[in-house]
């Protein structure tokens, strides 16, 4: 499709890691479908590095996009180095976003950072 | 991908007929005039228009003197609200209209009310069906024009215009319907239909785009929205797009011939289309009308999942149609029309309209089953909101 | 008459060229898509529209997002006049335009009157120039809107555009110019001109009807004529008129990369005109600027006779052109542009416009002086004006 | 053209009677170029009769073939009969005219009644 980039297909029709993590350590949702997108990330945490991580996203080709292309960055990064991905980021490394789609469906980092508060407030609570 | 690309979206625009396109054809280098001119050139072109308007008035049963050829359907209906509620603002200055109109509608409807204009919106029902009812409601002294689309062009419901235009009667109100989605696609007679002015354009109904016409009933006085010289009989300037034009009056002919041969056959694939998408995928809705619409419309409601998506994916497998989700609309809204009508976000978000022309085959129909029900179930599985 | 007949009316339209045509002709069965479709058929057709817009935004120096496509001539100038006027309503309510402005400009500026605008017409010289002195004087504080055509579609004058808009930007008032007549035709720089917004057209350079654009200067403000969907950024609603908009590119196209070459060529025919007549017809004038004149404008008066009967004498020889006469405008008043110049009522109905385009030759010029002489003559001696 | 009937434009082509009487009886002149349209009618009369008409005309094609077609049609007749002529029965003699053009190119008649009014005034003055 002319408004998406090569990338953004790329990873709309093979999304990488999609499904949910039963036992995820950390969990984060963001957007609902009002407003047209809305994402779940999971996330396993080993020694401080995301050891593992899903998503499941209702929405168009970008929020898919975006949230697999996240998942591929967040995979095996230290989660300090996991919070500085930023939607920016991902629409930067996704070759770039229609305009129109840059607010609404390039949430996937926020999602990711979700889960990733969700985790250490677990783990504070477990302390 | 190398299988022929399938045109599920012939309500966003048609394929020209070739029949149309060997009528435009001539007027692009040979007969070239411009229809103001004063010698054959113009003559020829002239011709060509006369005739036209002949066609595209037998269409809807009016006489060619009643018909005024524009660019596109937008400025026809843009051109009889201005025009008709500026000429007999004497009436009054509140307009109804309702709140599943097309934007060519509802936008300007907005610039009234910026203006000082009153504006009522009646809503739709369930099936998309405006109420005749709750428009003789809405009527109040200061009433002077009421505008209710003849088919709507996202679910397909044909509205009870008549009915309509028994109380804009009875009450000495003007009465536009916006037939874009109808002249053409379904019998129209507007003096049957008891309508002063109507909208009908040629990209729906197999003609080429940048022709359009406003009917305006004889004796009914309409304001021009472009001004200039005096083409159509003064009501609407500029030099005529010619070969459009043509090709319009063309399809208007073919059109009115072939209706019911082609209805039949597009709504039997239609049947199909709708049979073959409730047996194979649970959790689906048709929206709009069950009866009352328009032979080629399959609105459906795939639960849990995001219009665009389906979209993306359909046009992977050469498949084209189109959504009422707010991803696939540029202004990044779900389609008033759907939450007008009462479906839920989610049920919006996840349509898809299947529109179907004369061009489609039982094979195209049959493939798209194929894949259908594997992209939704893809896309589900992808899905937070879909619990297996 | 089996001759091959002769169009010397290149100013009422031109013929398209085949060139564009055959960049048109996939639009129509083919990729025949709704640009505003998610799928490959409105891949395909956004495609053109953007190489179209490209094409359109450097035929006259501007960037493609500056470009706006309209159906016609008329409603550009019609979108930029009420669009800037009431986007800018707090700088005041006065507009000042010139004498010898298209219909299109006149009758919208009568409107204006109509609901309260202040509106100076400033007059022409005897060449049809319009004096920029004369602009500035009827600044007042109120004034919010200059627009004056670039070249002036009769008489061919070429205005002193960017003259004007110097006046115009000390006053920070706004500044539209109609280049109907002019982009494609003579060369067009809107940075260097200074104007805030330009119309131009296809259908005068070998492009089909049913295209035209406004260029709007990035951030200057302007309301939407047409209101709708958000097609052209929101500007201009309706379905583009893809197969028209990828044409009128093309023909932007090959009108910047041939303009030199065309206009040798065409003024040489044109002085070849005009020496002729001058020659063999006594009392004849050449209406506008003899050196400031667009390539191909032979706009000549016969004195003692009236334009429509030469121009169906010429018909009669397969020769097309127009005339100034009020007989065949269908108004039935002689051109304004004309009496404005202040030319005698007997000469502007005396009037023919002959206008020579790429198409023409010089053995046509020569036919045309073949026959002039003689219908000249036959309707001289008809008259009760002339005496030998 | 399509505006002109083929009558128009065959007395429009060939109009009869061009031309002006040195000697007339009468002479009757209408309009004038600011409206588009001047036409003179030359009248020799004899026995109370239209023996011979000419016109010279400034106008359009239906002007000229309005002139043309009133010179036939006023020839021979008597000058009562000439006056019955009409507008409208030489748009009748024409195959109609366009409407725009009824009013502002239609005057033959009226020029010619002009003609014979003005051969009546000069016979009184005679006596
Ligand atoms: C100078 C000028 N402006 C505007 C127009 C209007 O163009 P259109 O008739 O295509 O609407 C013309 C038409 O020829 C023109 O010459
Ligand atoms: C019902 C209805 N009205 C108006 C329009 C506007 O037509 P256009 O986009 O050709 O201006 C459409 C367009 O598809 C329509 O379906």
């Amino acid at each position: 499709m002319f408004m998406y980039s090569k990338k953004v297909m790329e990873h709309f029709m093979s999304p990488r890691n999609v499904g949910e993590i039963k036992d995820a350590d950390g969990i984060g949702e963001i957007g609902n479908p009002v407003c047209g997108d809305m994402m779940t990330f999971y996330i396993k945490v080993k020694d401080n590095k995301i050891n593992d991580v899903k998503f499941k996203t209702f929405g168009c080709g970008a929020a898919i996009a975006v949230s697999s292309m996240v998942s591929e960055m967040a995979k095996g990064k230290t989660l300090d180095e996991a919070l500085k991905i930023s939607n920016k980021n991902v629409a930067k490394e996704l070759g770039g976003l229609p305009k129109n789609k840059l607010h609404c469906s390039n949430l996937g980092a926020d999602a990711l950072h979700k889960a990733i508060e969700n985790y250490k407030k677990k783990q504070k609570n477990k302390k | 991908m190398s299988k022929e690309k399938i045109f599920f979206d012939n309500a966003s625009t048609t394929r020209v007929d070739d029949r149309v396109f060997e009528e435009m054809k001539p007027y692009f280098k040979k007969k070239y005039g411009n229809p103001s001119s004063l010698h054959d050139f113009g003559d020829m072109v002239r011709k060509a228009l006369d005739k036209a308007r002949e066609q595209a008035a037998s269409l809807i049963g009016a006489n060619k003197e009643e018909i005024y050829f524009t660019s596109c359907g937008t400025e026809s209906n843009n051109f009889a609200l201005w025009g008709l509620a500026r000429a007999y603002k004497d009436r009054g200055t509140h307009i109804i209209s309702s709140s599943i109109e097309h934007l060519s509608i509802i936008n300007p409807l907005k610039e009234f009310e910026k203006e000082g204009w009153k504006v009522s919106l009646v809503p739709a029902d369930e099936y998309g069906s405006v109420n005749p009812e709750d428009v003789r409601k809405k009527i109040t002294r200061d009433t002077a024009l009421v505008s209710i689309m003849h088919a709507n062009n996202e679910v397909g419901t044909i509205q009870r215009i008549k009915e309509i235009s028994n109380i804009t009667k009875e009450n000495n109100i003007l009465f536009h319907s916006d037939g874009a989605a109808a002249a053409g696609i379904i019998p129209v007679d507007v003096s049957k239909l008891g309508v002063d002015s109507y909208s009908f354009t040629s990209q729906q109904i197999y003609g080429p785009k940048g022709a359009a016409a406003l009917y305006v009933k004889k004796g009914i006085r309409i304001k021009p929205l472009l001004l200039g010289g005096i083409q159509e009989s003064g009501r609407r300037a500029g030099t005529e797009n010619v070969p459009a034009i043509a090709g319009f009056g063309k399809a208007c002919g073919i059109a009115e011939n072939e209706m019911d041969k082609n209805n039949k056959y597009i709504s039997g694939l239609r049947d199909n289309l709708i049979k073959g998408i409730s047996d194979k995928i649970k959790n689906v809705k048709l929206n709009g009308h069950p009866a009352k619409r328009t032979p080629g419309n399959v609105h459906i409601s795939f639960e849990f999942i995001e219009g665009e998506s389906i979209l993306l994916m359909l046009n992977f497998e050469g498949i084209a149609a189109a959504s009422g989700s707010s991803c696939t609309s540029q202004a990044l809204k779900s389609s008033h029309v759907l939450l007008s009508m009462g479906l839920s976000p989610t049920m919006a978000q996840g349509s898809i309209l299947f529109s179907l022309g004369k061009y489609n085959t039982l094979k195209e129909v049959d493939r798209v089953l194929a894949v259908l029900p594997s992209i939704i179930d893809r896309l589900r599985k992808m899905s937070p909101l879909y619990k297996e």
